[in-house]
């Protein structure tokens, strides 16, 4: 059985990104051959592994091992393969090996070619490695790992600004999602303790888990998707993000890892139908960011641009599909909004490839991103035209292609809900509406830039075979999803029970009624002209400001959030610098100023008493210092006269002289003033002596 | 025996008086050798009259008159040495002495 | 015993002895002094054979007078120019040493007197030394007293050494 | 086999100042090739720890406790278990690792690696002292060399940096003196043995307990440096000469927790319970307040110098959640991911200043293009250092934050979470600043690329921190029993 060994889906990419670094580096062929080759193994193992899967029914297989194991602390590694799982693998192989190919024509000639596939490598290792992950740690470990290999290849032409602002964007936009996507896991490692989807889930179905918590936790891992899949307010990175190659777009924004978001919404399913706020929360989040985005894309005139609203656009729609049914199943309805959101998510990425490529190659051949520059092109490269053509169609949910059948769930899915109902319709029609837009000023009318048109070519063999090969898929894929079928799409992928979706005519001829007034419309503003776009443009001119420059988020998060975030950065490195440093200074400076002071008391007080003291025996001495003669026979004087009182004293004492000490006492007096006398005369005898002893 | 020892006492007195007042560091040394006669004085006349047997005090009395000789030496040694480095041998450079 | 037993001579030396001993520590000249000095330490010597010292007296003359006086007079030439001198030759104590010394010798002698009269005077006996006394002498030197003797002798010794290092000129 | 840790870099600091000093490359590799067997044993007693000794708690490789000073009990008493053994790995890889990296050290080259090789037994014999007077005497004894690495061979404010480093670390030790003094006199019989005083400091009053906390907590943190004591880092690192830095960061930092973690937690648990959350509230002042002014910063190695204050945040965080047997195995994580993270964010600092002669981050730009390894390596590091998934860092980090949920209050973890976000802003302005945008050839024209000597300087710390991040179990599993046994004597 292959699906043992399905981990090594994720680990075949990573083998060859480790073989292009360190030693396919410098052969760039070979590079791109080892790189391609690994994600064909890959693309042929899911296969195989899908096929395995349905052979079980959907049964789900699960194998792990222990990454970190302390007790009462055990975080696991591990993979999971279900229908979902099986389904995603099939699509980001499809969709990694269709890019890798198509980037051997997009990106030749580039000095970091090889670099490139390492990187496109790296990137379906870290999207591979989130599908098959059995746990909530493991599915955040890839996570945070496409968001690096996004960055890479987001800033892959980080000699741009425009490139290297937009991948740090991207990196701290999403990981700001991630943010809560972290407190969501701590929620779920404390409350549920396990990081375990099954466990987790079990618990939920347990019902032990307090239903707050579940909401909190529920809209917290939601915030993760919210980054990802670029949802509002997170949105602002994916636009930006097209600075990336092409190929880079279309893997990223089309098929993976926007796609991650709503398969982690899709994965963690059991959470949200525990909880019907946070799956109302999901809904309405979807619903804005599918209905702004939608407006915004109507009047970008970056083609990478439009189609990144589109992205954004359709990724609301599928969350808006899964929240809903979310809701529903909380309040016990039935809904086919998790089938719709699955099997939206599974065709868009073929469609969206395909687009982005398509754009990829039109772009290689003008050499320019505005759609104002165009024009007439069907002329010159008719396979991408063509191609493209087809993929415009399908999102716009024309019959029978894909894009319709699973748009068609969507709108089944918000059929019970009126507004939900409303909006669905109105974003299909704008999607309609400005994706062809797009491809009536591309393709069609008359070049408006003479020279990029004269220079323009029908792209390689290389890259035209992938979008050749989508566009097939953009027809067929939505097949296995028809509501005739009995054993369909959604009996393969289902949440809780197996969903059997059953034709709804009047909704389908609904859709597709609005999807083509929307190309109708497109068709009379940019092909017959009839209706002249800069008119409706200057007659709306307020709300067409407001689109075209993104309803000012950008400026608005610059304001409210990036330069306070780098003011407090600034003021909080001058409050260490001053305050917190400059207490440690300011201790430092008052130790000093204390010793000073300690010096000042030291000199005057202390030492003041020891001079005083010194002073004073200063003044004694100069009145005793006439007793230092400096005349040893002075000094022996003294001790003999000393001698003489002493012993007369004592004898006095011992009886042997009473009466003495009288004399003894007049001989001292007598000697003392005869001294005086001599002395004072000598003194004045001799001045030299006096000044030196003054010394 | 009285009278050799006042005889020592005032031969002691007048070698103390030289000792405290010569100015001449020769004469001060002079004057003390004058003190040890008295002393020696002393201890002979206290050997004659008061224990002979041991002859004690002339045994002391010798080796003061060589110690003295000694002190002499040493005294004169370094007396020459004073004159050789002040070029004078008086006592009254009395500053020398304190500070 | 009162102080006439002791007879003519005693006071013969002994005036000669005062007197020079005076003249030591008086006279100007210094040279003079030295004189008075063997003078007064011949006399000396004979107050020892007075009291039947006559080694020490030999030994007195032979050294101070031979050795001790003879290197005063020595030293008094290397060092003094000696007609030069017309200061005194006592310092500013010599009032107050006098007086001091005189009352030292005032209470001496009556600290003698009263001490004499208490207690030598029983113990005086007066018997006449061995007239061997200087073999005697020489006896105890070489077994008694060998040791001090020969601390002496090192004493002695150190004291040439030390005063030939002392006089010796730095450069000599 | 201990003794050998700390007496081997002793013996290697006499020999090289036996070299005559003008014999440049014999003092280096002298240096080196001594560094090396500490290096070899922390190895050894690794592996051997694991495989023999990490089943359970208690001491192994126990030399003493052999009387050395009777008249005060005082022991020569030195063992190691779970927690030392991680830092004594770190501590001989990163000697040997900074002794390459100082072969550009040119002048007083002799004193500098005697100094670097006393530095080096200094640190291993404060992860290795069971004894109170033993782990005074190296903590100490460490400061000295520090003073002089960064004192002599220093960068333009080196005698401000090495007396702040210095009087600031001595300002703490005081206190630790006092603590260690009460209970060396309230004990009985009088001892200093630190595996005995582990039954003994619950036993004393509150108060007295109280005062020993906070006096060991301000010794130590300064050491970490927990913020707001935090300010002679900065300086210190940025006049430091590289390897030093390196050294400081790696492990000199890592000494402050690994002796709350050895001395603080488990001998006051009353009072730690008492006091955790202020000390996790410090812990997320200073993840978030780091960060920020990391983020503020023009100089390259004061931005990864203020990144460490971040870091050693959730250091603090964590033992302030001691409950946790998680949390606590994150801080030692964290310990050993932010040594090897950061050492090596230090070294290619260095690599790039050698070359540039300049740390100004405005200074720089596109450099991606022109010395594409090093910029590589750098990503990587940088990568590690704001928490990405597979490497270390991101392991530390989520241990450090699951186990924190569970033992602290939940809204102040729940905001330590936007250092996650913090980290990468910082890190990526840097990367983006230095490495991509356009290249101004003019200037940086001649830049060459990391040498091979500077590669395999790094080479050891990068596999280590993917090796950590990819499977971290075995060292989960070296320091499990020794964690167990902490969190029970904590929660006494």
């Amino acid at each position: 059985m292959i699906t043992k060994f399905a981990f090594l889906i994720p680990l075949l990419p990573l083998f060859g990104f480790v073989m292009i670094v360190f030693f396919l580096r410098w052969k760039e062929r070979l590079s791109a051959v080892f790189s391609i080759m690994t994600i064909l193994a890959a693309w042929v193992m899911s296969v195989i592994v899908l096929i395995e899967t349905l052979a079980r029914h959907g049964e789900a297989y699960e194998a792990f091992y222990k990454f970190v194991d302390l007790p009462r602390f055990i975080l696991e590694i591990g993979i999971l393969i279900d229908p979902l799982t099986a389904v995603m693998l099939i699509v980001v192989t499809t969709v990694g090996a269709c890019v890798e190919i198509y980037s051997v024509g997009y990106m030749h000639n580039d000095p970091r070619f090889s670099r490139f596939f390492a990187y496109l490598s790296l990137f379906l290792f870290s999207m591979l490695g989130l599908v098959v992950a059995n746990n909530f740690f493991m599915i955040f470990i890839f996570w945070e790992l496409v968001g690096l290999t996004s960055y890479l290849l987001i800033g892959f032409w980080f000699e741009k600004k425009s490139a290297a602002d937009a991948c740090k964007k991207a990196f701290i936009t999403t990981r700001m999602g991630d943010l809560g996507f972290l407190v969501g896991l701590f929620m779920i490692a404390f409350y549920f303790g396990t990081f375990n989807y099954g466990g987790v889930f079990a618990k939920v179905g347990e019902g032990v888990i307090p239903a707050g918590i579940i909401t909190a936790a529920s809209i917290f891992v939601f915030c993760g998707a919210v980054g990802k899949s670029a949802q509002w307010p997170l949105h602002v990175w994916l636009p930006d993000a097209m600075e990336g190659p092409t190929p880079v777009s279309a893997l990223i924004h089309a098929a993976t890892m926007v796609a991650a978001g709503v398969y982690l919404v899709a994965r963690s399913m059991s959470l949200f139908v525990g909880s019907a706020e946070a799956s109302l929360v999901v809904a309405i989040i979807g619903l804005i960011t599918s209905f702004m985005a939608a407006s915004i894309g109507l009047v970008q005139n970056d083609i990478k641009r439009v189609l990144a609203y589109s992205t954004v656009s359709q990724l609301g729609y599928m969350i808006m599909a899964l929240g809903l049914y979310g809701y529903d199943t909380a309040q016990h309805g039935h809904s086919p909004g998790f089938y719709a959101g699955t099997f939206h998510l599974y065709t868009h990425a073929f469609f969206k490839g395909l687009l982005f490529l398509g754009a990829g190659s039109v772009i290689h051949a003008v050499h320019t991103n505005d759609i104002q520059e165009m024009g007439g092109l069907v002329r010159k490269m008719k396979t991408t035209a063509i191609t493209f053509m087809i993929a415009s169609l399908s999102i716009a949910g024309i019959f029978p292609l894909a894009g319709f059948w699973s748009k068609d769930e969507i709108v089944a899915a918000a059929s019970h809900h009126p507004i939900f109902l409303v909006g669905t319709l109105g974003i299909a029609f704008m999607t309609a509406f400005y994706m062809w837009r797009l491809c009536f000023l591309t393709f069609w009318g008359e070049p408006r830039d003479q020279h990029r048109y004269d220079h323009a070519h029908e792209s390689p063999k290389n890259m035209t075979y992938p979008l050749v090969f989508l566009a097939v898929m953009s027809v067929i894929a939505g097949w296995v999803g028809l509501p005739w079928l009995h054993q369909g799409f959604a009996s393969f992928v289902y949440h809780g029970e197996a969903y059997h979706p059953h034709a709804n005519y009047l909704l389908m001829g609904i859709s597709l009624i609005v999807g083509l007034s929307g190309i109708y419309l497109a068709y009379l503003m940019y092909y017959k002209k009839s209706i002249s776009a800069e008119a409706m443009a200057e007659r709306f001119r307020p709300i067409y400001k407001l689109l075209y420059n993104k309803y000012y988020f950008d400026e608005i998060y610059h304001a409210v959030l990036i330069r306070p975030v780098l003011a407090v950065a600034d003021f909080m490195w001058t409050f260490d610098a001053r305050v917190v440093d400059g207490l440690v200074n300011g201790t430092g400076w008052l130790t000093i100023k204390w010793s000073d002071i300690k010096l000042w008391f030291d000199t005057w007080i202390v030492d003041g008493a020891v001079n005083g003291s010194g002073w004073l025996v200063r003044q004694g001495a100069n009145i005793l210092r006439f007793l230092q003669t400096g005349s040893m026979q002075f000094y022996a004087l003294f001790i003999l006269v000393v001698l003489i009182v002493f012993g007369v004293f004592k004898l006095e004492a011992t009886a042997v002289l009473v009466g003495w000490p009288f004399v003894s006492i007049i001989f001292v007096l007598g000697v003392t003033l005869l001294w005086l006398f001599t002395r004072s005369a000598f003194v004045r005898g001799r001045n030299g002596g006096q000044t030196k002893s003054e010394e | 025996m009285l009278a050799y020892l006042v005889l020592a006492l005032v031969l002691f007195s007048i070698g103390l008086f030289g000792v405290l007042t010569r100015r001449n560091t020769i004469g001060i040394l002079m004057s003390l050798e004058l003190m040890f006669n008295a002393v020696n004085i002393n201890f002979v006349v206290f050997n004659k009259f008061v224990a002979t047997s041991a002859l004690v005090g002339q045994m002391f009395a010798i080796f003061i008159v060589v110690v003295a000789a000694a002190e002499a030496v040493a005294g004169l040694a370094i007396v020459l040495l004073l004159y050789r480095n002040w070029q004078g041998i008086d006592t009254d450079n009395d500053s020398v002495m304190k500070w | 015993m009162a102080v006439g037993d002791v007879g003519i001579v005693f006071w013969i030396l002994s005036v000669a002895i005062i007197v020079s001993a005076c003249m030591v520590v008086s006279l100007r000249n210094i040279f003079h002094c030295a004189l008075a000095l063997i003078l007064c330490l011949f006399a000396v010597a004979g107050i020892f054979i007075l009291l039947g010292a006559e080694f020490l007296a030999a030994a007195q003359v032979l050294i101070y007078v031979g050795a001790v006086a003879i290197l005063m007079i020595f030293a008094i030439m290397l060092t003094s120019n000696l007609a030069a001198k017309k200061i005194t030759q006592t310092n500013e104590n010599a009032l107050v040493g006098l007086l001091v010394c005189v009352f030292f010798t005032l209470v001496g002698w009556v600290l003698l007197k009263k001490t004499y009269e208490g207690i030598w005077s029983h113990l005086e006996l007066a018997r006449p030394l061995p007239s061997d006394n200087i073999l005697t002498l020489g006896k105890y030197l070489m077994t008694q007293y060998a040791l001090p003797f020969e601390v002496v002798s090192i004493l002695l010794l150190a004291a040439m050494i030390g005063a030939i290092v002392l006089a010796r000129k730095e450069n000599a | 086999m201990l003794s050998s840790l700390v007496f081997v870099p002793l013996a290697g600091m006499i020999l090289v100042m036996l070299i005559p000093k003008d014999k440049i490359q014999a003092i280096r590799w002298t240096s080196v090739i001594v560094s090396l067997v500490p290096m070899l044993v922390s190895f050894w007693i690794t592996w051997d720890y694991f495989f023999n000794h990490s089943g359970t708690s208690a001491m192994a490789y126990v030399e003493g406790p052999y009387s050395w000073i009777p008249s005060l009990n005082i022991q020569y008493y030195l063992g190691v278990d779970g927690i030392s053994v991680p830092m004594l790995f770190l501590t001989g890889l990163l000697s040997t690792v900074s002794l390459l990296a100082s072969f550009n050290i040119t002048n007083r080259v002799k004193e500098y690696f005697a100094f670097f090789l006393l530095l080096e037994a200094g640190m291993m014999g404060v992860f290795v002292a069971l004894d109170f007077f033993l782990f005074y005497v190296f903590w100490e004894i460490m400061l000295v060399p520090m003073y002089f690495l960064i004192g002599v061979w220093g960068g333009p404010r080196k005698e401000y940096a090495a007396i702040k480093f210095f009087l600031y670390t001595l300002f703490g030790s005081i206190f630790m003196l006092v603590s260690i003094l009460i209970l060396y006199f309230t004990s009985e019989p009088h001892t200093l043995n630190m595996m005995a005083l582990l039954d003994h400091g619950p036993t004393m009053g509150h108060t007295l307990q109280m005062i020993c906390f906070i006096f060991f907590f301000i010794a130590f943190a300064i050491k970490v440096p927990v913020w707001p004591f935090h300010t002679w880092l900065p300086d210190a690192h940025v006049e430091a000469p590289t390897a030093v830095s390196v050294i400081l960061a790696g492990v000199l930092l890592k000494m402050g927790t690994y002796a709350m973690l050895r001395i603080n937690w488990p001998m006051f648990p009353q009072v730690l319970r008492e006091l955790s959350f202020w000390i996790a509230l410090l812990g997320v002042i200073a993840i978030i307040y780091g960060a920020l002014v990391s983020m503020a910063q023009k100089d390259l190695k004061k931005l990864v110098a203020y990144s460490s204050v971040s870091h050693m945040g959730y250091c603090m965080m964590a033992l302030g959640a001691f409950t946790s047997v998680g949390a606590i195995a994150g801080c030692m994580f964290q310990m050993v991911s932010h040594g090897l993270i950061t050492g090596a964010l230090f070294l290619l600092v260095g690599v790039i200043y050698d070359r540039a002669h300049t740390r100004e981050i405005a200074a720089f730009g596109g450099l991606g293009a022109k010395i594409p390894v090093y910029t590589g390596i750098m990503v990587l590091f940088s990568m590690a250092a704001l928490g990405l998934p597979g490497m270390s860092g991101f392991v530390a980090e989520f241990m450090i934050f699951v186990g924190a949920f569970s033992g602290l209050n939940k809204i102040m973890v729940g905001i330590s979470v936007l250092g996650v976000v913090l980290g990468a802003t910082y890190m990526l302005r840097m990367v983006q600043r230095v490495f991509l945008g356009e290249f101004n050839m003019a200037k940086w024209g001649g830049l060459t690329d990391i040498n091979a000597r500077e590669i395999i300087a790094v080479a050891p710390l990068a596999v280590l921190t993917i090796a950590i991040g990819v499977y971290p179990k075995p060292l989960a599993d070296l320091m499990q029993a020794t964690l167990e046994h902490l969190v029970n004597l904590m929660a006494r």
